[in-house]
């Protein structure tokens, strides 16, 4: 079986006004050290300015973060301009996605319904975002992951 | 290039009436009507005299809602039931990026659906009437909590509408609140924030302010905290504010954490005029936390232990849910009683903790060589001197998403979990120093057989979270 | 009159065929197969070897309900949810009182109602099977916890059931638990259950025995509590058991909290003979605890934080809800993870506090002046010194409800929050330490501008509920 | 207006099997500084000794404490039993009255059924249940607490 095992591009930042850097900075390390090229836009990253540099570097995935609990006015209308720019890769949201105290069951459905392919809680660990892409874009784990597993 | 020098009263005439017309509220501000609404209120809602003449350090939770009269409830409520000392009324996201436009859509769509659509009380969008009726309501002192980098309006409407302290400064609610404002910017727009403040102060009402300490909450070392402190306090102090608190986030080492503090407070009286009153907050942990209220009341009992030594002028109070989301009104509450109950059974206790006096000088010597390095970068003048610091990196903060800092300095705990900086960048710091530093982390390296890296770092990060103060590797050689 | 001796093994026969007739399930114990039993559990259920073994404290809650399955259940919780590392199962009052004909009618009534209609596991009317279940069905070993002045017949059944720990003691399970029973007649009754778990570590199963170390839980003055232990451990050893772990319970003060566990530990290990290896538990706060599940997690948290310092090999657990009943589970978990984060946020720290070792020479000093009052009563035996030295007073525990101690002596905190002796009446107690206590009690007296009296003492007692340590009087000046 | 100012007899005690002293040595003490004759009959007391004490001194009230979770076990019977010696006091229990986290009405409802004329919680300030006896054996008030009240 020859499994899709080339360097993919994610672009990757914090959506709206929100300036929540640190969980970014160690999702940049983590989709880095998983093999993937991850172009970081950083926070108070627009639509737009997520769907340019999706175009820009042909990424397969885009992964938005959201923590400060306006995750939902500030993706309506997100996949739109993603298509009109005619953007087609897997979209992931995660974070704190809704002020106060959720249920996270019924966030997950509200962001499904806007375009997500996955949404992810704040207790998600970046192994299993990692673990999920590969899954959607049938890729390997590497050499050194699998020598781990199978030690 | 703007320096370190009072507004001109005509200057700060002319930019009051021009930042008033920016929304329709900005017309009901009346600066000799405000002084003697000040005047009008009773000694227990004067911010600034109720915090100095404390004998015991103050409790404060964070807390704000969209609607004016939800916003009075959940106040009476944390000061009913949660005890709370001083009281906050925390800002909206929209308005901090001064969007008043869409503050008021998300606020009469709470009005309608009755949900809190907006993360904070959008204080110009009430007005000064709105403002007004609630601090009429509350009996405690409030401050407005926000993190706007251009508050002027924010500052104009609240001053006007009762509220006596102010927390944010130029540095404090930029690098780690913004990704695209300049420093020059945000100093000239607080250089007014200040400047009103400080003609409120003129006429007797003297409004405090409070620099926010914790930056990015994650991880900050304590000499990076203060050298910020200080610049923010002096230019506060020069526009004529003459109540100032400092602030400082916990890191967790109740070393550390007492020792700063001290630093804090010590550095402050030197460094701003005698006729500044400084006080101190500390911030219970501002990184993540854990997703679990019972362990999350651990960290916040720990910040209470740490308050009963130090013995700051205010502590900032989590709530257990933190980890979730906005606190309901009986969380928050319930980190108060939590912090209270701490506090109260261990203040008068006599616990001296050895190493205080060396980590706190060593904590000085650190703040001074940023602090000589402002002045050095800005020929004496310390506006000039942090824009131009920043700039080369010789002054920094981790994590910072700011394009105005370089966000290249990265902590790392040391083997006693106390932060030490793991990488310098261009940090501007004596060789001896980061010399002590190298030395505590290597020894944790070894601790943990493994190399200093980003991961140690990323570690850290999630300790707390996790349950630790350190993040050590989950299997002992799994490097 | 008995004397501190080994019980001969044919006594120890006699004693153990009586005392199964108490009870049908008696019959059912088998001291080989009992043996063999023991030998088939894994190593994770050595209750000695786990405790003694660890490298940081170990948590373990209280829990007890009527039903089996409930206690699976509740314990497959805590250690689960909790994580506790050491589960308990606290015995019902009846079955304390050797009332098995009233605790049958608790557990018959509680399997029909579903309530919990006894507050613990009826131990004996479970039975050697039902016992082994519960070992059984939990992968971590369990403590038997009760509070019975004769607990012969709960130990043989538990220890054939498989438990490997026993609480309590002839003193700590008499003067705080019960009015009637004699000294000399628990001191009797408990040699046998020392005996008995001492045959079983003669055979290689090392039962763990743990003294009640809190008695009273209110304001019981270090040395006391400690010169009880030191005899208990004693008398446990005497008759073959290898394995105790000393008792304290927190009074709340930081120092003399660390000093106590540091001289338990220290006097254990010099008092107790060498082949017996001495492990100390710390148990959080016993005295009255807050109306308010906020405040006593604050409460839990300082108790956490002491055990982060003094580092004892156990640690005992309340729960939020200990005011008001027995907790629910999931509040007994969260007093776990509260205490546990606070531990492992603190316990890599260095936190050297000062006084610590002029506190605990203090503590050694009091104690000796006890332990050598009770061995010139006993004429250099033990147990004859123990009841003559309560009988006449130079042994004392304040609160005692028991008639075999005088409860004549009364505690009050000093102005450092340190448990003092205000009341000594007979306690025997060199001149010098007494002088030490009264300066430190009248300088709190002198601070509170009023007289040391009963007052003092019950406001001590309400204080940690009230949200302080030191009871104060509530205006200043109001004698 | 006369009241009755003489010093009255209550016996107080912990029922049952129970052990819990500390809350009746408060309360004695609180009782007999408000000018009462306190008979502390201490912990693990039956009814019967209850019902004597209260014939021998001849008790104007009967103070039941419980705290361990069995009271009303402990009670069943109390009232027949007071009766049948012949004692007419006003009786209150106190203390910790149910097994577990109990709603206190129901619990209060348990026991004013059982026959107590007084039910108390655990959060029960002595001085609360002392004015109540002041009101039903209608006393007044000693004099230096009058001086109190009107200074
Ligand atoms: C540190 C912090 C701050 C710092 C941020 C500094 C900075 N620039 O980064 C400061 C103090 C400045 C701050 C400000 C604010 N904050 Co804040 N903050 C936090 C805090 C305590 C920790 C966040 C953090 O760094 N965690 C550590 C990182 C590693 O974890 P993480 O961010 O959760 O990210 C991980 C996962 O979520 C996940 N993840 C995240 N994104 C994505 C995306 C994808 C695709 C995937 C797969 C996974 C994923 O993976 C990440 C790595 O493990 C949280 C509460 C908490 N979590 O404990 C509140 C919190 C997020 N803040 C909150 C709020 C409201 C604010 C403010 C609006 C109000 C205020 N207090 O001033 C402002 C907003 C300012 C702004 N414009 O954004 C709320 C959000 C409420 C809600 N959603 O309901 C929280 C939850 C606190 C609370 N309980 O009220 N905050
Ligand atoms: C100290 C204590 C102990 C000590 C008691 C020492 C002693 N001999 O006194 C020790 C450790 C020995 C102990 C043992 C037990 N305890 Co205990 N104990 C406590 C604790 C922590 C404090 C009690 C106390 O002294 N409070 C301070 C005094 C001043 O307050 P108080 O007793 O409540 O009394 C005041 C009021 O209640 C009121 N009041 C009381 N009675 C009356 C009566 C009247 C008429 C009125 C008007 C008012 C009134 O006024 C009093 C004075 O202000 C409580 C929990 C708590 N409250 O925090 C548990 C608690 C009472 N114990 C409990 C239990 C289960 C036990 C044990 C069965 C189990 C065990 N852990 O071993 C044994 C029972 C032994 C026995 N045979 O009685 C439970 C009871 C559960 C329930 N009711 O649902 C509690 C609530 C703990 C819990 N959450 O599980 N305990």
């Amino acid at each position: 079986m020859v499994l899709h095992t080339m360097s993919q591009t994610v672009v990757l930042g914090v959506i709206g006004s929100d300036a929540h850097v640190v969980g970014i900075t160690i999702l940049e390390q983590a989709f880095s050290a998983a093999g993937f090229d991850v172009i970081n836009l950083g926070v108070q990253t627009s639509q737009e300015e997520f769907a340019e540099a999706a175009v820009a570097h042909d990424a397969e995935a885009v992964l938005v973060s959201s923590l400060y609990g306006h995750a939902e006015q500030d993706c309506r209308g997100f996949h739109g301009v993603l298509e009109d720019a005619g953007v087609d890769a897997h979209t992931y949201i995660g974070g704190n996605l809704a002020v106060g105290q959720d249920d996270f069951e019924q966030t997950r459905a509200t962001f499904e319904e806007l375009g997500f392919d996955r949404v992810f809680d704040s207790e998600t660990d970046p192994e299993e975002a990692i673990a999920a892409l590969r899954q959607d874009l049938q890729i390997a784990p590497t050499e050194t992951e699998r020598a781990t597993i199978s030690s | 290039m703007i320096r370190d020098e009072r507004i001109p009263a005509d200057e700060l005439r002319r930019i009051d009436e021009e930042i008033r017309a920016d929304w329709p509220t900005g017309a009901d501000v009346d600066f000799d009507e405000a002084i003697a609404y000040h005047e009008s209120l009773p000694a227990s809602k004067r911010f600034a005299d109720v915090l100095e003449e404390a004998t015991k350090p103050l409790l404060q939770p964070r807390a704000g809602v969209p609607c004016l009269d939800d916003q009075v409830e959940l106040l009476e409520y944390l000061h009913g039931e949660g005890k709370a000392d001083l009281l906050p009324t925390t800002i909206d996201s929209y308005t901090r990026d001064n969007e008043y436009e869409k503050a008021q859509e998300g606020l009469e769509n709470a009005r309608e659906s009755g949900e809190d659509t907006l993360n904070g009380f959008p204080a110009v969008n009430h007005g000064v009437e709105g403002c007004r009726e609630l601090i009429e309501a509350i009996d405690a002192p409030i401050e407005v909590r926000h993190g706007t980098p251009d508050a002027r309006l924010l500052a104009a409407i609240t001053f006007a509408g009762g509220f006596q302290s102010f927390e944010g400064g130029p540095i404090s609610y930029n690098i780690p609140y913004t990704k695209r404002h300049g420093l020059e910017e945000t100093i000239e727009k607080w250089q007014f924030v200040d400047r009103l403040a400080g003609a409120y102060t003129e006429r007797g009402v003297r409004i405090n302010r409070e620099p926010f300490g914790p930056l990015t909450g994650t991880l900050v070392p304590p000499s990076i905290a203060i050298a910020i402190m200080l610049v923010e306090g002096q230019l506060a102090a020069t526009q004529g504010v003459r109540s100032v608190t400092l602030g400082y986030g916990q890191v967790g080492n109740v070393v550390q954490d007492v020792a700063a503090l001290n630093a804090l407070q010590k550095l402050g009286d030197e460094f701003l005029p005698d006729e500044v009153v400084v006080t101190t907050v500390f911030h219970e942990w501002m990184g993540g936390f854990p997703p679990d209220e019972a362990r999350a009341n651990g960290v916040i009992s720990l910040g209470g232990m740490t308050a009963a030594i130090a013995r700051p002028d205010k502590v900032i109070t989590k709530s257990p849910q933190e980890f979730q989301g906005v606190p309901t009104k009986e969380a928050n509450a319930s980190g108060l009683r939590t912090t209270r109950q701490v506090i109260d059974m261990a203040i008068e206790q006599e616990i001296d903790i050895d190493g205080i006096a060396e980590e706190q000088d060593l904590i000085e010597r650190e703040t001074r060589c940023l602090t000589d390095t402002i002045l050095e970068h800005g020929d004496g003048d310390v506006v000039r001197g942090t824009i131009e610091a920043f700039d080369s990196g010789a002054l920094d903060v981790p994590f910072a998403p700011s394009d105005s800092a370089r966000g290249a300095v990265l902590p790392a705990r040391d083997d006693d979990g106390r932060v030490r900086i793991f990488e310098w960048a261009d940090l501007a710091m004596d060789d001896d120093i980061k010399e002590i530093h190298r030395a505590r982390l290597s020894r944790r390296a070894d601790t943990e057989g493994r190399d200093q890296s980003f991961r140690m770092v990323a570690d850290d990060v999630d300790a707390i979270s996790d349950g630790k103060l350190i993040g050590r590797p989950q299997n002992a050689g799994d490097v």
